[in-house]
């Protein structure tokens, strides 16, 4: 029995177009254990969505140019899609972060699940949509949404009832992309702890959460990884990471939301000025050295990540020197 | 570097610029109104003269050869080309506006504007173009110029523009961003402008196209069935000549061939910008 | 749902009515009068025309009061009397329309089926794979730009005079006997087949040409991308792409009805193929009013009809419009 | 709903239910007009083998293929109608009393055996014998006077013969003597051969309203051939195989006549070189160059390839300054480049008019010498402005155009229908000619309704028309249309379009209507007619259009021409009495 589910060396993913190179995943490495929930976080544009499409669909003009992406020990980036086709769903699945038109508008949300999994060699049968529906009450939606059309659905149903379909072939690895961003506070904590209960109920194996809102992941991710500009900033548990974090920009993304759990210090929140660089054929250095506070020369070399404590790493030349200012 | 920043800041250009369909188009369409603008000054000859003895193949003299009784193709291909172009451009942009405009606000307000809009589209639609067409310009007292037989053109031209747009509207409108910004009250105008139009300006530049290519089509036609200006030449005009006078049956290929291989030719361009724009305008498309 | 189709047959009433008073105004503002440019080419015993002319005059009833007429007019309609023609008297309008609207649809009603449903297997194919799209797409583009009399008239040229495959004139040769054997009906198919093959050739470059655009649309779609990331196969996803793109081409089919008309009238010129197209050109064109009138009814029923069951298929097809329809009642 | 193979299926099954009705369609038309003659020909006496039931299975080459009268289908075979009679009627079914042979400008004795003038009032018809309704009813005098009665009783297009005829009366049952107040010889003249005899027992009780409004679907005759059936694109007429004629002319060889709906005459041309056309009475520009080709016939082998049939005029508005003027038209007379028309336009398919228009046997023994010497004129730019200038007509400010005398710039319109091509070509040629001699102009191309609205309305400048200028057999027709009196209603239908108005002229006209043709006294009135004519110069004789006729020697040989001057190769409606008959008794069916 394998103890990650995903081990990801070293992956580089970039955009090709015309004007060159966009080094959206830019050297990532990283484990997801089976049945853990990692959250990813990090502004719009730091490449966690493109890491998902990494994973997911591998379509020009994002293309894979070097690492490896071991799901259950095969590397789906060599992987013929043929193959992994077979594996969506049952052991790879997606919940997008487009939920609201991810349907057909012409098509009922039955037809659409029945000629699914049809694909997947499954017969829509009776039995199998007792089990459908068993999972929408779970979600608590009624059976009837399956004889709608998807506009006939309101924002939260369509996002509960894609968790349903993402979910329905209880995949071993499960991707929610930024699934909470389209909906109001009440239904994104109901949606998170829902993909939890998912897990907890062993619907689904292991979870990347990703999103821009760390409160969300305090809840929910077992552990936290923090990327900025196509790389690791910081990753480790979750209680590390909000409670000690030693990258500048976990830092600066931790203060500037209101802190959950965190004892509030009377204190500026430094939020973080200026937006992040253009990845389009950047080179090489920190590259928050750009808003960084306490960006040096050495800045200009890529940082290597740095062990903090167990299975707590930063990528920061100066996380040393700098200490924690969290903790007393 | 300097360029790099003027990409930059034309991205769209750029694409343009990078798209082979698009410059395919825009040089044909440049070379043939050059070709309408200065290709009758090329020739020493009056589009109405007979210059030479008929049954000329293209030759040195006579590029595209001469018709039946000896007058210069060359000369009267570039001439009705002018013609056609005009009476197209003009048409194409009238109808194209007119439709737009009845389309957007049929398919944004539904109920009764709907109704009314589209009945009085349905109306255009139903009466065959053509027909009206011919019954229009025939009643027409005096002599048709080019503008009236662009305004004639674009009478029966918008209804389908609009249709198209109102179904396109429609289907966009029940789609919950335009219901989001409906309900916060954004002004009417604004909706249109933002959500609906931004999100069909590739679709409304087709309809253009299609315009266009709709328009000297149907100016062609009417000069065909001989309706079209009562004064000067025109590239229908030298097609129907053509026929009446047995060009196809006595092999004058040049004379009857030829004419219409260049509208064809233009329209195609036309086409192919479009298609190439509307790469440019969805970078989704692009990317595939 | 009802509702949506009342609601519909009333608006077709009224265009109805509508495009009939405007085909039955319109021609009687045109300058000139029918009964004289009937008698043009008259020759005979001196005075004998003024004879003719009034009597005339009276067997059209245009001695009567305009709106007398238009009323005359509707009462017959309804007990389907066209009138007289004037240029093919004294024929009824109603016998003259029959005879040839049955050459328009031998000739139109499978160019309009048989393009629609090719150009758009043909145009979701080519949207669906680049590299042939790049191939086969100026060949559309190249089709729907011709005009419908040129492309026939090339056609003669290439089929007609320098092969001579096809004949290109009639509906069928002069020495054929109109009846139901083998000779006739390949004879009446092969003077079908070259009219049918110009105006079919253009509609499936137009066709194409929406439907590949249609396709790529839906193709980088959302939902297209979920069904991707699920496993899906293209081909499901194609077929999903095709069930959406296909509903602006089904609006479009009804659209270019009355365009096919259009068309049919320059292929009926072209290769002196009879048809309505033809009769409505020559009856403006003589003022032949009643002659006219029949043809624009003729034309304006069958759009209309088709219009109708088009919107009924809409309807039954996309639940979007279904939908907004119910908001609004 | 997208299924695949049920669309297709579907589509099938259409094409098979549009194929189906279209055959149904068509068959239908044919037997419906087909069956009725059959009927009457039963009617006849059972002995009469018939031939109708055959006439399906008639093989290309007892078949005569032509095309060039017939623009619509075929909806009316009147003859009281003629302008509205499928071309044929009258001559194929219906025959006249003489036919008249316009080349060698004789009367050949037709449905009557003889006719003359006893004295100058009385003229008596001597009818064959033995001549039948294909219905097989027995005609004689009776018949003959009854188409004349009809027209006393009954509106008809010939019913003002009444204003000068003053009775009917039969000698016996083959011998008919018509009675006139005045007699107008040169129409009765026409009449002869333009007036087609009707059967009474047919026509006899019918109201006024249904003879000039009955189709006439199967009309009974005593001609060679029978109404076979129609198509949207043809009419088709089949052999009356009992027709009197046979024994004394010969029987037409053409077992089957179909005659085609040829919308344009690129489409003409392009079955004459397939040979599916044997006979084309269309204008067809390139003749000259390719006839040779393809095996093409015309009348002269040479220029004009085609006879004179009719004279194109230029008309000019004399209503309107400054065209009332006769110096002004005399001098645009000269300024006319006519052969420069019939050279570019008509590739010498056409003669050049004389100055007085006239032309043929008939009317050029009227022709006189002094008048053109006279009053003549011919092509010289030089002369046209000297006169202009003589007249008044000067460039005084100096825009290139002439002014009116009174110093007012003037600009002409001349018109043609659209699309008419060879008249269009030649109206541009005019006006340019017109142009050069500093007369500002233009040719203009309204719809063919406009152009009649315009030339019958009087708003028009100048016009070419020729609708009833077509050779007869006498000048009277002719000077009767283009200086017709009947010119003061507010529409001007019957000629004469310039509305010049000349009581002069007008009554010297009627006289010669009054003459007979051999009386000394016409030779004068026609010469003073003609001299009239050129020194008003109302409207200008341009050129002779063509009978246009070209044939093919696939299926049929042996057509008339200058080396086989028997009969006359038309098929246009209300010429068949000219010689076309003779035609098809001369064919030969080629090996």
């Amino acid at each position: 029995m394998r103890e990650n589910i995903l081990e990801v060396k070293d992956l580089k993913a970039y955009y090709k177009i015309l004007k060159g190179d966009v080094k959206a995943v830019d050297g990532v490495t990283f484990n997801i254990k089976r049945g853990e929930i990692l959250g990813v976080a990090g502004e719009s544009g730091c490449g966690k969505s493109t890491l998902a499409s990494t994973f997911i669909t591998r379509k020009p003009p994002l293309q894979h140019i070097s690492g490896e992406v071991n799901l259950l020990g095969e590397d789906i980036m060599q992987m013929k899609e043929k193959k992994f086709k077979k594996m969506r769903l049952k052991d790879i699945s997606i919940i997008p972060q487009y939920a609201l038109d991810a349907f057909s508008p012409t098509k009922k949300i039955r037809t659409f699940i029945a000629d699914l999994v049809r694909e997947h060699g499954i017969s829509p049968d009776k039995k199998f949509f007792a089990k459908v529906e068993e999972r929408l009450d779970m979600v608590n939606l009624d059976p009837s949404v399956l004889n709608r059309f998807s506009i006939e659905l309101s924002g939260g149903m369509k996002q509960r009832v894609i968790m349903v379909i993402s979910s329905i072939l209880d995949p071993a690895f499960i991707i929610a992309d930024e699934i909470t961003s389209a909906l109001d506070v009440s239904s994104q904590r109901f949606v998170a702890t829902l993909l939890a209960k998912l897990r907890d109920e062993e619907i689904i194996g292991s979870a990347m959460f990703i999103t821009h809102d760390l409160s969300i992941l305090y809840q929910i991710a077992d552990r936290i990884m923090v990327m900025y500009a196509g790389r690791i900033a910081e990753i480790g548990p979750t209680d590390e990471i909000v409670n000690n974090p030693k990258h500048p920009y976990t830092k600066a993304l931790i203060s500037s939301l209101p802190q959950v759990g965190v004892q509030y210090k009377d204190k500026k929140l430094s939020g973080i000025e200026g937006t992040p660089p253009h990845l389009l054929n950047i080179g090489d250095g920190c590259r928050f050295r750009f808003r960084c506070p306490y960006a040096e020369e050495v800045c200009t070399n890529t940082p290597v990540r740095e062990k903090v404590a167990a299975g707590h790493y930063t990528a920061c030349h100066r996380w040393r020197e700098l200490g924690s200012d969290n903790n007393d | 570097m300097l360029l790099e920043n003027f990409w930059k800041n034309h991205e769209n250009l750029y694409y343009v610029v990078k798209n082979k369909k698009v410059m395919i188009g825009i040089s044909i369409v440049v070379f043939m109104f050059l070709l309408a603008v200065i290709g009758p000054m090329l020739t020493s000859y009056d589009y109405d003269e007979f210059v030479s003895n008929g049954f000329q193949a293209p030759s040195a003299d006579h590029w595209f050869g001469t018709t039946f009784m000896g007058k210069d193709v060359f000369t009267r291909v570039t001439l009705g080309l002018r013609t056609s172009l005009l009476v197209g451009l003009i048409a194409g942009v009238i109808s194209t506006f007119v439709g737009c405009i009845i389309g957007f606000l049929a398919g944004y307000y539904g109920g009764v504007i709907d109704e009314i809009l589209m009945a009085m589209t349905n109306i255009f639609i139903v009466i065959p173009s053509l027909a009206l067409l011919i019954i229009i310009s025939a009643y027409l007292p005096g002599d048709r110029g080019i503008l009236i037989m662009s305004l004639i053109i674009s009478v029966t031209a918008w209804p389908w523009t609009a249709r198209a747009v109102r179904s396109q509207t429609l289907a966009i409108r029940s789609q919950d961003y335009v219901n989001l910004s409906r309900i916060s009250s954004i002004s009417v105008l604004q909706i249109i402008k933002e959500d609906i139009a931004a999100n069909m300006l590739s679709y409304v530049f087709m309809v253009f196209i299609l315009q266009f290519k709709g328009a000297i089509l149907a100016a062609v036609g009417l000069e065909f069935l001989g309706l079209g200006p009562t004064q000067g030449i025109s590239l229908g005009l030298v097609l129907q000549n053509a026929l009446n006078w047995n060009a196809i049956q006595l092999g004058i290929w040049w004379w009857a061939i030829l004419p219409g291989l260049i509208l064809t030719i233009f329209v195609t361009a036309l086409y192919f910008i479009n298609t190439g724009l509307d790469e440019v305008f969805n970078p989704r498309l692009r990317e595939m | 749902m009802g509702k949506y189709l009342s609601k519909k047959v009333l608006v077709y009433l009224i265009t109805f009515f509508v495009a009939v008073t405007v085909n039955w105004a319109v021609p009687r503002f045109m300058p000139g009068d029918p009964i004289s440019l009937l008698l043009a080419r008259f020759s005979g015993m001196e005075g004998g025309r003024e004879i003719i002319q009034s009597q005339f005059v009276q067997t059209f009833g245009f001695d009567q009061p305009l709106l007398v007429q238009y009323f005359n007019f509707w009462k017959s309609l309804f007990v389907g009397d066209l009138g007289i023609s004037i240029s093919f008297f004294p024929a009824p309008v109603m016998d003259i329309v029959k005879n040839n609207i049955i050459y328009d649809f031998i000739i139109l009603v499978p160019a309009i089926i048989l393009s629609w449903i090719v150009g758009n297997k043909l145009g979701a194919y080519s949207g669906g794979n680049k590299k042939i799209d790049n191939r086969v797409m100026p060949f559309f583009y190249f089709l729907t730009s011709a005009p419908e009399f040129w492309f026939s008239m090339v056609l003669v040229f290439v089929f007609g005079v320098k092969f001579g495959w096809f004949p290109v004139n009639g509906a069928y040769s002069s020495t054929m006997h109109p009846g139901f054997n083998f000779a006739f009906i390949f004879d009446v198919l092969k003077h079908w087949f070259l009219p049918f093959l110009s105006i079919f050739l253009i509609q499936v470059g137009g066709w194409a040409i929406g439907m590949r655009n249609m396709i790529i649309y839906e193709k980088v779609s959302n939902y297209s991308r979920y069904m991707k990331s699920l496993g899906a196969s293209d081909k499901l996803i194609r077929s999903y792409g095709f069930r959406n793109g296909v509903l602006p081409q089904v609006t479009g089919l009804a659209i270019s009805l009355s365009t096919f008309v259009a068309a049919a009238v320059f292929v009926e010129r072209v290769f002196a193929y009879p048809g309505l197209g033809n009769i409505m050109v020559k009856a403006v064109l003589n003022q032949d009013f009643f002659l006219m009138q029949g043809c624009f009814l003729a034309i304006i029923t069958m759009v209309l009809v088709a219009n109708f069951i088009v919107d009924i298929i809409y309807m039954l097809i996309d639940p979007r419009v279904r939908l907004s329809y119910s908001e609004e009642v | 709903m997208f299924n695949k193979t049920k669309i297709t299926l579907f589509v099938i099954l259409a094409l098979v239910l549009m194929l189906l009705t279209a055959c149904g369609g068509a068959n239908e038309q044919v037997n419906n007009n087909q069956s009725k003659p059959q009927e009457q020909i039963n009617k006849q006496t059972e002995t009469k083998s018939n031939n109708d039931k055959k006439s399906v299975s008639y093989s290309r080459s007892e078949t005569l293929v032509y095309g060039g009268g017939l623009w619509n289908a075929p909806v009316n075979w009147n003859p009281l109608t003629p302008w509205q009679e499928t071309t044929g009627t009258t001559g194929l079914v219906y025959e006249n009393l003489f036919h008249y042979y316009p080349l060698d400008n004789e009367y050949q004795p037709w449905l009557a055996k003889s006719g003359k003038w006893l004295s100058d009032k009385v003229y008596e018809i001597k009818l064959r014998k033995g001549i039948k309704w294909t219905d097989g009813e027995q005609f004689d005098a009776e018949d003959v006077r009854f188409t004349f009665e009809l027209s006393k009783n009954h509106p008809l297009h010939y019913s003002n013969i009444w204003d000068w005829l003053e009775d009917v009366e039969l000698v016996d049952n083959y011998t008919v003597k018509f009675t006139f107040n005045k007699p107008h010889y040169q129409e009765w003249k026409q009449m002869l051969y333009q007036s087609p005899i009707i059967p009474e027992h047919i026509w006899g009780d019918m109201s006024s309203e249904q003879l000039t409004s009955v189709a006439n679907e199967n009309p009974v005759g005593t001609g060679p051939y029978m109404a076979g059936g129609t198509g949207q694109d043809r009419m088709i007429w089949i052999r009356n195989n009992d027709w009197w004629g046979n024994d004394v002319f010969g029987q037409p060889k053409p077992k089957k006549l179909v005659n085609l709906v040829v919308p344009g005459n690129n489409n003409a041309l392009g079955m004459l070189m397939k040979k599916e056309l044997d006979l084309s009475n269309y204008f067809l520009p390139g003749i000259p160059q390719i006839k040779g080709n393809f095996g093409l016939k015309t009348w002269y082998k040479g220029a004009p390839h085609m006879i004179s049939e009719n004279t194109a005029l230029l008309f000019m508005n004399t209503t309107k300054a400054p065209l009332d003027d006769a110096k002004l038209r005399r001098a645009l007379a000269f300024a006319i480049n006519s052969e420069s028309i019939t050279k570019k336009v008509f590739e010498e398919q056409v003669r050049v008019a004389n100055p007085t228009g006239l032309f043929g046997k008939a009317w050029m023994d009227y022709y006189s010498k002094d008048a053109v010497n006279k009053y003549g004129f011919s092509y010289d730019a030089n002369k046209a402005k000297a006169m202009l200038d003589q007249a008044g007509y000067v460039d005084a400010n100096g825009d290139g155009w002439r002014e009116k005398p009174n110093g007012e710039a003037f600009e002409v319109k001349i018109i043609v229908p659209n699309g008419w091509t060879d008249w269009m070509e030649s109206i541009k040629i005019i006006a340019q000619n017109f142009q050069a001699v500093g007369i500002n102009a233009v040719p203009s191309f309204p719809d063919y309704s406009v152009y009649m609205t315009q030339i019958q309305g009087g708003s028009f400048d100048m016009a070419i028309n020729n609708f009833s200028s077509s050779r007869s057999s006498t000048p009277f027709s002719y000077w009767k249309w283009v200086a017709s009196d009947e010119i003061h209603g507010e529409q001007v239908t019957d000629g004469n379009y310039s509305r010049y108005d000349d009581d002069r002229l007008f009554n010297m006209i009627k006289k010669f209507n009054m003459l007979k043709s051999d009386d000394p006294k016409a030779m004068e009135v026609a010469a003073n007619i003609q001299k009239r004519l050129l020194e008003k110069m109302p409207s200008i004789p341009v050129w002779y259009n063509g009978l246009w006729a070209q044939s093919t020697t696939g299926y049929w040989t042996n057509w008339p021409s200058e080396d086989n001057p028997e009969g006359y190769p038309c098929t246009w409606a209300g010429k068949w009495q000219f010689g076309s008959i003779e035609m098809l008794i001369n064919l030969k069916p080629a090996q």
